[in-house]
């Protein structure tokens, strides 16, 4: 029932509608992404070209480069959305990306904040957490499924956080365009995954909830790794560690926020005259 | 109750309709005259029109709305035979009286329903002996709709033909789908299979929207009558009125009536037509006169019974005899399938048929076909002391009764 | 230039603006700013007519467009660059620059040049479906487009979000162009405070549907922004 | 040949003196005074005697009798010819002396009864007799016609005419008539000559013939006592024989081939003309018009309601009818859209609930004004009988032209949807209406114009349908799941897709279709098709790029 | 009271008052339910369970199946085939093994998938299991392969059509165009009593509850959640760590499953199965008694297939030549006037005082959030 191609994943048994195992990454090495050799076209546009990435356990790593450099191509790849033509994913040392569903990576630890905030219009605020919460993702348990009371709690949390607490019961497609977009961060972290994947997560924010989004993401490192994508300087800053820039399809450079300011290529295909 | 309810269960929508509503019309017709007329038994007829849309499950619950609901003591319908037999468990539960007026298979003689078209024996079997006999054909084409009338028919013809000697590899048989709309393939296939220097024609069992495109085809292709001639079941006036006929002229119908034939009541029954519909050009066909004949019996039954009860009627009617509006003369038999000539009719440019052959005299019915090894040893008989609808004379036992 | 009312609007049954009185002159840099979900997207939506006003009246050059439809409102000299870009994705590039040529307003029947000197990258990009454009590129053709109207006052809803800062430097730098050079009116809804301090020479601030604060842009002082941008 | 001529003049000027002359062949006009009561078993036997009488009359006579147009009076029994005339009486001559008399009603008159045979017979006979008509054409009809069953006497006068026939089709066929006489009654030599004659005809004839030959060979080394052998001529004439009809069978399947593509091709056009307006309506607008099949039914009506009008300009009433129809089924398509699909913008399922409703009130309102029966919609003659390449392949004309027309529409509709700004502007509203309004583009126009666009071309559609089956209030239901299958199979939103969807669909129809019978070949056809999709969920043509997903 | 109590208690009420008063009232007494009520009640409730099946689909997980039908017919096939059995030597050859259509068409013993078709328990498994069989494997290979939207509304149009042109044919071993017909009794129980009648209307109303005891129990969990953003965003739902395929096959199944339950019920109280059944029409006729009802409320379609069916019996009697205006009539208005179907009636009766000006505005706003289902 499940694509176990990959020898890689171990065995399942069971029937989808029974629960399902979580994957486990092997993290011995202390890296817990690696992207190697990676290549995707589309029509013989090369969107990513030869692309090596390997992210480490705990990391928070952004990742930034001149729009249509390819972040959310890697993206894509990284959760199964996208087939690279050549080139090798895995999570962990031995969980083989490529040869799970998207359903699959998302349940092995990998959750997704998209560019284009996406929500689930139809259902309330509330319902789009649960839906989101950590846990058996079979049918079986869905039919049977009650919230408890921990669960319950961690949403309240979380509408909290992402202050959404009056927005509770309203459906989500009625809220604005900066509302879905902390909506996903929620829904994200009720995922708590083991690698996030942030794409944009400021865009159209203040600069207040700006540092609000920073500290999040900061404090979620260490448990987690993070992978951000974001064209606001000021917010790279606030939080970067280490920094990958990414052009036509390649990593251009890598290395500390202040290294990559101070690269003539990346001011000349990316910052311009944004410095310090 | 202070008149007479009669039941006319005919699809006025959905694809039936085509064919149907002339029959609605018709009986609404009869009913008008008849009233004129004095009505029956001093009391007045009083139609009771509904549609069962062509939907063979809504025959059956149509048939229950006009005998418990209504309280009809007659009803005339059905086309098809599915509609025939969805409504047949209804009238024997609530013992009604139907008048089925058109061509079937046979295989079936309910206590409850007269069948006042043709049996196979009265119009498959004479035409393929006009064929044979009279226009040499040699090698045959069976082409039908693929469902039960057809197939049944052309089980029974294949059985008739191959007990003439004709054999296997002279007879080509094809079925396609209802409304089947590209013909080219077949009525190619057809010319080759008719080019093989024997003469060779097309028995037709096409149903219903298919052979328009079916004849148009058979003109386009050059395919003349005195070529390969077709003889069809199911193409009367009515549907030759829907299309240009003059690349058909010659081709054939085996029914047992036609507009065309000339008869005092015939010329009667047309001008009346005419008049109740108010279209000059609006021509009659074979199931009408069917619905005539059935009417007239019911009329002339319920007159002889007293009663418009339905046992009593279906006593009285076995025996009642209508002049037919070819000339000759109508008798209800015992197995409720009517005596009827048979003609065989060419295709005229104007739309009507030209008799060409007709039978010596009228030709029983028979509900259970003679060439069926299932059915030949089944008669019906309503009469006393069988009075059973599928009565095997070997065993002489009778089967399939709920009463 | 554009004046609205005390404009009332609601979805359903929610209100979003509240009597909402506006005034932004001909040929000025005015930016529009709030929080999330204050009602910035709907007030300019209201101006382009793609929502109803429920109350008040809103008109443009002097005359009253409350009721006139969407399809006016190019005609009489507006060009919007929605929040989100709404590029037709299945059309080209080409071909999404071309439905401007529609409006009567713009009399050439062919793509201005100088909208390709503006974003370069878009003539390299003609014949790729809008779609298949990175954010930055789809917000270049979002705002080509709208030029090719031949616009007035051009309308921007967060045109920085998501794209990368060198653009973010070009299209600050064009906006400056248009208004210095043609004297086009710039409505900029922004969050960024760098950029809209760079481009905005009014700002307006919203708070739950109503403006509460306006004033050149200089006088935006910490204080306003503590209080109605910071969460 | 004075006889020939003396005929021909006959035809063309039936001046009474000369008529007259004729009038008193006693013979001929007593056979002609049995025709009334004749009945049809004697009728072969009189038209022998007619034949026999060698009368420069008979062909006129026998021409009138199989088209028909011999009557007699009911009153006197005289045997007349008669014309209807534009009054809708019957105008008449005396059959023998061409001496006219008044017209009457045909109710004064009876028609004197053909049947099939009869008519064969006499085409048989007239056969004969059009050996030498001036026109090749009808010659070649001619000896055709006796070629299927060449006696003695017919293949001498085919020789008599071979040495005088100038046209080579006529001369050809001739060849092979000779051929088959010969071949049926020759002796051996001839009989080998003329199968490397056959050989090289794909006139069913030949075929018959041969095979025939190859039989009685076959029967005829059966029968042979133990020890016999077929003698070395008849064994050369076996081995010619089975060559010749293996070379036949060659040219055969390539032709079954040919016809099998061309079946298909002309059933695929006649999808694609049912399928391209819902190409537009469903496809790029995205409304699941339900009502589309009663746009194609409108259109048929037109055609027949033109006819009525007309009726005496049936050979042009297509051309009137197309731009006729385009218009009626376009300006209903726009009432529709403007009176309710308008309202339902963005909600694409309603629009099916909504069109099934007008779908309904469509059928049932053609069926109160025109009634439920099928309309008589004529075939003009330029539509009818077919293009003969060779005797085992021809192409019907109306398939033929249909090819042409809608591949014509399908480009005409191409050019519109790529060449001009409604193409762009009804693409764009499709994919973002709000933001095309924005832009100035006034959807609702466009959407109106659009949707009538899309059912203007369904009326056409109507006006193909009403040359090849019927016209009546199903005419719709009968194509409306195959154009939505068409379009589907495509892709949707790709013309491109719909053309060649219908195509192979046709294609693939009409070559299994004598594999399996048409039954299955459908189901088989469907089963394909949902299996197919598995491997494209987007149709043929999917839309491509990042926004398709 | 939530909608399942009412619906449950509704129907009970209903059923119990229509039973009493056929079996205990007298014809003619006022009070009296004639048996051509019961067994029409007993048919619209078949439909009813139908359209139950087709809303949970397409109300809530956006799979607008254009082929429900062929899970109707095939339930009401192997019920039929049952009945069929039970006639044994009472037909009109007499043959005890053969139904009358194969005597007559010569053949000579039963086709192997009859086999077991005596036995009401093997038959009631077969109700279940050929239509949840065949949704499964139409279900998971189209689901599985993405096909989604109008793809895959047309596909199972495909499906039924070939299906109803299968069973077309005689060959298939189902009677042809005539179907099963004549059926007899059910279990020994006639089905020509009133009593047996009467039992089969409330079997019908128990199922039904049922069902829609089901259905809101499903939609109301998590699973009813899962389901409804995957109507909103398949995708997204993936990368939530859903498996969409799965939830949409077995919810697909389930419906198809329900679908063939009223099929079975549907078959002894009409007393006819024909490939008719199978016809494209009639599926979408399904999906319009849903949408007349409101989608994605399950009271709604039972509502709208009431209605509907109700409709159609009234207007084929009182005005048999023109019903079809006044039935597309209806479709047209009911959607113009009530996007939400018929339950949507009242809550935007409602909505109706509570705002006067800005009508227009909830439009808009309507419309946009319905773009994506
Ligand atoms: N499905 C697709 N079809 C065609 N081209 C695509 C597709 N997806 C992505 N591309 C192309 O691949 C390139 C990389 O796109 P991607 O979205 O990954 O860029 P990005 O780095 O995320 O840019 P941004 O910062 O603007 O979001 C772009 O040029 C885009 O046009
Ligand atoms: N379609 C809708 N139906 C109901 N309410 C809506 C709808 N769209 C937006 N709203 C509500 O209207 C309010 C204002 O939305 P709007 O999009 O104008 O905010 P905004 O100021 O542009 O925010 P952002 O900065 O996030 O883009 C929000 O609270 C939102 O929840
Ligand atoms: C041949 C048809 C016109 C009628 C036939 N009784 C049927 O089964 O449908
Ligand atoms: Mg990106
Ligand atoms: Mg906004």
């Amino acid at each position: 029932m499940i694509a176990t191609t990959g020898t890689t994943t171990p065995p399942k048994q069971g029937s989808p509608i029974l629960a399902e195992e979580n994957i486990n990454p092997d993290t011995r090495h202390g890296v817990i992404l690696y992207v190697e050799d990676v290549s995707v076209s589309f029509d013989g546009f090369k969107a990513l070209n030869d692309l090596n990435l390997y992210i480490n356990d705990g990391e928070l790593r952004c990742l930034i480069g001149a729009n249509g450099a390819g972040k959310t191509t890697l993206m894509d790849v990284i959760t199964g959305k996208t087939r690279p033509d050549v080139g090798k994913v895995s999570f962990g040392q031995q969980v083989d990306l490529l040869s799970l569903s998207e359903a699959e990576i998302a349940r092995a630890g990998i959750g997704r904040k998209f560019q284009k905030p996406t929500v689930f219009e139809n259902l309330t605020v509330f319902e789009n957490l649960e839906l989101s919460l950590a846990g058996d993702k079979g049918i079986i348990t869905s039919l049977f499924h009650k919230l408890s009371s921990e669960q319950k709690d961690r949403i309240a949390e979380i509408l909290k956080t992402i202050g959404l607490t009056p927005q509770e019961k309203q459906l989500a497609g009625a809220l604005s365009h900066g509302q879905k977009q902390w909506l996903e961060i929620g829904m994200l972290l009720a995922a708590q995954p083991r690698l996030l994947l942030v794409d944009e997560p400021v865009a159209g924010m203040t600069a207040q909830e700006t540092e609000r989004t920073a500290e999040l993401l900061t404090s979620l490192a260490g448990e987690h790794s993070v992978v951000v994508v974001e064209h606001d300087m000021a917010f790279v800053r606030s939080i970067a560690r280490k920094v990958t820039v990414l052009h036509q399809g390649s990593v251009l450079a890598e290395g500390s926020m202040s290294e990559i300011q101070s690269n003539p290529d990346v001011i000349q295909v990316y910052l311009g005259e944004e410095q310090g | 109750a202070d008149t007479i309810k009669v039941g006319v269960l005919h699809s006025l929508s959905g694809t039936m309709a085509i064919s149907e509503t002339t029959l609605k019309d018709t009986v609404l017709m009869m009913i008008e005259e008849q009233n004129k007329a004095g009505g029956l038994l001093g009391k007045k007829l009083e139609p009771v029109v509904v549609d069962p849309a062509s939907n063979w499950p809504l025959f059956a619950e149509k048939t229950r709305e006009l005998l418990a609901k209504e309280k009809v003591d007659v009803i005339f319908g059905c086309w098809t035979s599915v509609s025939r037999k969805s409504a047949l468990p209804v009238l024997e539960e609530l013992n009604g009286l139907l008048f089925y007026p058109v061509q079937y298979e046979g295989e079936e003689s309910s206590k409850n329903v007269f069948y006042t078209g043709a049996a196979p024996n009265q119009q498959a079997i004479p035409a393929v002996d006009y064929l044979m006999n009279d226009i040499g054909a040699e090698r045959w084409v069976l082409a039908g709709t693929d469902y039960v009338y057809p197939r049944t028919t052309n089980k029974i013809l294949k059985a008739y033909l191959k007990a003439k000697g004709v054999k296997e590899k002279d007879i080509m048989v094809n079925y396609t789908p209802f409304g089947h709309s590209d013909w080219q393939s077949i009525v190619a296939d057809i010319k080759k299979f008719g080019s093989k220097g024997k003469k060779t024609a097309v028995v037709s069992t096409i149903n219903g929207d298919a052979n328009v495109p079916f004849y148009k085809e058979l003109g386009n292709q050059g395919i003349s009558a005195d070529d390969i001639p077709v003889v069809a079941f199911s193409v009367g006036e009515e549907e030759l009125s829907g299309f240009d006929t003059s690349p058909l002229v010659g081709h054939l119908a085996a029914w047992n009536y036609f507009q065309s034939v000339e008869s005092d009541e015939n010329t009667k029954f047309i001008k009346a037509w005419k008049k109740y519909i108010g279209d000059k050009k609006r021509v009659t066909n074979d199931p009408m006169e069917a619905t005539y004949i059935g009417f007239k019996m019911w009329a002339k039954a319920v007159e002889k019974a007293g009663t418009t009860e339905v046992d009593a009627v279906s006593d009285a009617i076995i025996g009642v005899t209508v002049p037919n509006l070819t000339g000759g003369i109508a008798v209800m038999n015992a197995n409720h399938h009517l005596s009827k000539p048979v003609l065989i009719g060419e295709i005229q440019d104007d739309g009507q048929f030209e008799v060409v052959w007709e039978t010596p005299d009228t030709v029983i019915g028979d509900a259970w076909s003679d060439f069926l090894p299932s059915s030949k040893n089944l008669i019906s008989d309503w009469t006393a002391p069988v009075k059973c609808g599928n009565f095997d004379v070997t065993t002489a036992k009778c089967s399939g009764q709920n009463f | 230039m554009i004046e609205l009312n005390s404009v009332n609007q609601k979805y359903g049954g929610t209100q979003i603006l509240w009597d909402m009185n506006l005034k932004i002159e001909a040929g000025s840099r005015t930016c529009i700013m709030g929080r999330n979900g204050v009602g910035k997207t709907t007030l300019l939506k209201c101006i382009m007519g793609l929502l109803p006003v429920s109350t008040g009246t809103l008109s443009i050059n002097g005359k009253d467009v409350t009721k006139a439809s969407v399809e006016k409102r190019p005609e009489i000299g507006i060009g919007y660059v929605p929040q989100g870009r709404d590029i037709f994705p299945q059309l080209t590039v080409e071909e999404n620059l071309k439905l401007s040529l529609n409006c009567k307003r713009q009399k050439s029947k062919t793509i201005p040049e100088d909208v390709y000197e503006l974003f370069p990258v878009l003539k390299e990009m003609l014949q790729r479906r809008g779609g298949d454009l990175s954010g930055g590129q789809q917000q270049q053709l979002a705002i080509a487009r709208a030029l090719v109207l031949n616009p007035d006052v051009l309308i921007l809803d967060e045109p920085n979000e998501g794209i990368q800062p060198n653009i973010v430097q070009l299209i600050r730098d064009v906006l400056l162009k248009l208004n210095r050079e043609k004297g086009m009116t710039i409505v900029l809804v922004e969050q960024k405070l760098p950029f809209a301090r760079a481009v905005g020479e009014k700002f307006h601030l919203m708070e739950k549907g109503q403006v509460i604060a306006s004033g050149d842009m200089v006088e935006l002082n910490d204080e306003l922004v503590g209080k109605y941008l910071a969460v | 040949m004075l006889r020939i001529c003396c005929l021909l003049l006959c035809m063309l000027l039936p001046c009474n003196s000369f008529a007259e002359s004729t009038a008193s062949n006693p013979e001929l006009t007593s056979a002609i005074s049995k025709l009334p009561k004749n009945s049809l078993r004697e009728l072969p036997k009189l038209i022998e005697t007619i034949e026999a009488t060698e009368s420069p009359k008979i062909k006129t006579i026998l021409t009138s009798l199989l088209n028909g147009d011999l009557y007699y009076i009911r009153a006197n029994k005289q045997v007349v010819r008669v014309v209807k005339n534009t009054e809708g009486l019957y105008d008449q001559w005396h059959i023998l002396t061409d001496e006219q008399y008044p017209a009457v009603t045909k109710s004064k008159l009876k028609k004197i009864r053909t049947n099939n045979s009869i008519r064969g017979q006499i085409k048989s006979v007239l056969a004969l007799l059009d050996l030498s008509h001036k026109d090749p054409s009808v010659r070649l009809e001619a000896v055709k016609r006796i070629l299927d069953n060449p006696d003695k006497e017919s293949t001498a006068r085919l020789k008599k005419r071979l040495a005088k026939e100038s046209d080579e089709a006529v001369t050809q066929t001739i060849q092979v008539a000779i051929s088959v006489a010969a071949l049926k009654f020759g002796s051996l030599e001839e009989q080998i000559a003329a199968v490397s004659v056959l050989a090289e005809s794909l006139e069913p004839a030949a075929n018959n013939v041969l095979s025939r030959t190859k039989e009685s060979l076959t029967e005829k080394t059966a029968e042979l006592a133990e020890g016999e052998t077929l003698s070395a001529q008849e064994k050369t004439l076996q081995t010619a024989v089975n060559k010749a009809l293996d070379k036949i069978e060659q040219k055969r399947d390539i032709y079954s081939f040919a016809e099998n593509l061309f079946f298909g091709i002309s059933l695929g056009s006649v999808l694609l003309l049912a399928a391209i307006g819902l190409a537009i309506t469903f496809g790029v607008m995205g409304v699941i018009n339900m009502a589309h099949g009663e746009m194609m039914m409108l259109g048929a009506y037109t055609t027949y309601v033109i006819q009525q009008m007309f009726p005496e300009l049936i050979n042009y009433s297509l051309f009137m009818a197309i731009p006729a129809a385009f218009l009626v089924s376009g300006l209903v398509g726009i009432l529709i859209e403007r009176g309710v699909i308008r309202y339902l913008k963005g909600r694409p399922l309603e629009t099916l609930l909504a069109t099934f409703g007008i779908s309904l009130i469509l059928q049932q309102l053609v069926r109160t004004i025109f009634s439920p029966l099928n309309r008589q919609v004529q075939a003009p003659d330029w539509m009818s009988g077919s293009l003969e390449i060779n005797p085992i392949f021809s192409l019907t004309y109306n398939r033929l032209y249909i090819i042409i027309f809608s591949l014509a529409v399908f480009f005409a509709l191409m050019l519109i949807l790529k060449k001009t700004p409604l193409g762009l502007h009804v693409r764009a509203v499709a994919q973002n209406r709000e933001m095309a309004r924005a832009l100035s583009i006034k959807s609702d126009w466009v959407d109106a114009i659009t949707f009538g666009l899309g059912s203007g071309i369904a009326g056409i559609a109507g006006v193909v349908l009403s040359q090849l089956t019927n016209v009546g209030p199903n005419l719709g239901q009968s194509y409306i799941i195959d154009s939505f299958l068409v379009v589907v199979f495509g892709g949707v939103g790709n013309l491109w897709g719909t053309l060649v969807a219908a195509m192979s669909l046709g294609s693939m129809n009409k070559f299994l279709e004598p594999l399996t019978g048409s039954v299955l070949a459908n189901i088989i056809v469907l089963v394909g098709l949902v299996l197919f999709i598995q491997k494209r969920p987007k149709g043929l043509f999917p839309q491509k790029g990042r926004s398709a997903d | 009271m939530t909608s399942l109590h009412f619906v449950v208690t509704t129907l009970f009420v209903a059923t119990l008052y229509v039973s009493f008063c056929n079996l205990v009232f007298e014809p003619g007494s006022a009070l009296h339910v004639s048996t051509y009520t019961v067994t029409l009640l007993g048919k619209y409730l078949c439909y009813a369970l139908l359209a139950l099946s087709v809303d949970l689909v397409w109300g809530y997980c956006g799979i607008l199946s254009l082929g429900h039908g062929a899970f109707f017919a095939l339930g009401g096939y192997a019920m039929g085939m049952y009945l069929m059995r039970q006639i044994g030597d009472r037909g009109v050859y007499g043959n005890p093994e053969l139904p009358d259509f194969m005597v007559f068409l010569n053949w000579d013993s039963l086709p192997w998938y009859w086999a077991g078709s005596d036995s009401f328990i093997w038959m009631a498994v077969m109700v279940v299991l050929i239509p949840g069989l065949l949704a499964y494997v139409f279900g998971s290979m189209a689901f599985k392969s993405r096909v989604s939207g109008v793809y895959l509304s047309i596909m199972t149009q495909a499906m039924t059509y070939a299906l109803l042109l299968a069973f077309f044919r005689n060959e298939m071993g189902f009677g042809g165009n005539n179907g099963l017909t004549d059926f007899k009794d059910i279990l020994g129980f006639s089905l020509q009593s009133d009593t047996t009648r009467i039992v089969l209307f409330i079997i019908t109303a128990v199922m039904l509850a049922i069902g829609y005891a089901i259905s809101h129990y499903i939609v109301k969990s998590k699973m009813g959640r899962v389901v409804t953003a995957i109507r909103d965003s398949e995708s997204r739902v993936r990368f939530v760590g859903y498996k969409p395929e799965n939830y949409k096959v077995w919810i697909f199944v389930v419906s198809g499953v329900l679908a063939g339950i009223a099929g079975a019920l549907y078959v002894p109280q009409v007393g006819i199965i024909n490939p008719g059944e199978f016809s494209p029409l009639n599926s979408i006729e399904m999906v319009i008694w849903v949408a007349i009802g409101g989608r994605g409320t399950l009271y709604g379609a039972i509502i709208g297939a009431l209605v509907v069916s109700y409709a159609k019996t009234r207007f084929t009697a009182i005005m048999p030549e023109a019903w079809l205006f006044a039935l597309g009539g209806l479709f047209v208005l009911v959607t113009l006037f009530l996007p939400k179907g018929l339950a949507g009636l009242a809550p935007q009766l409602i909505a109706k005082f509570k705002r006067s000006d800005s009508a227009k505005a909830a439009d808009t706003a309507d419309t946009k959030s319905e773009v994506k289902s």
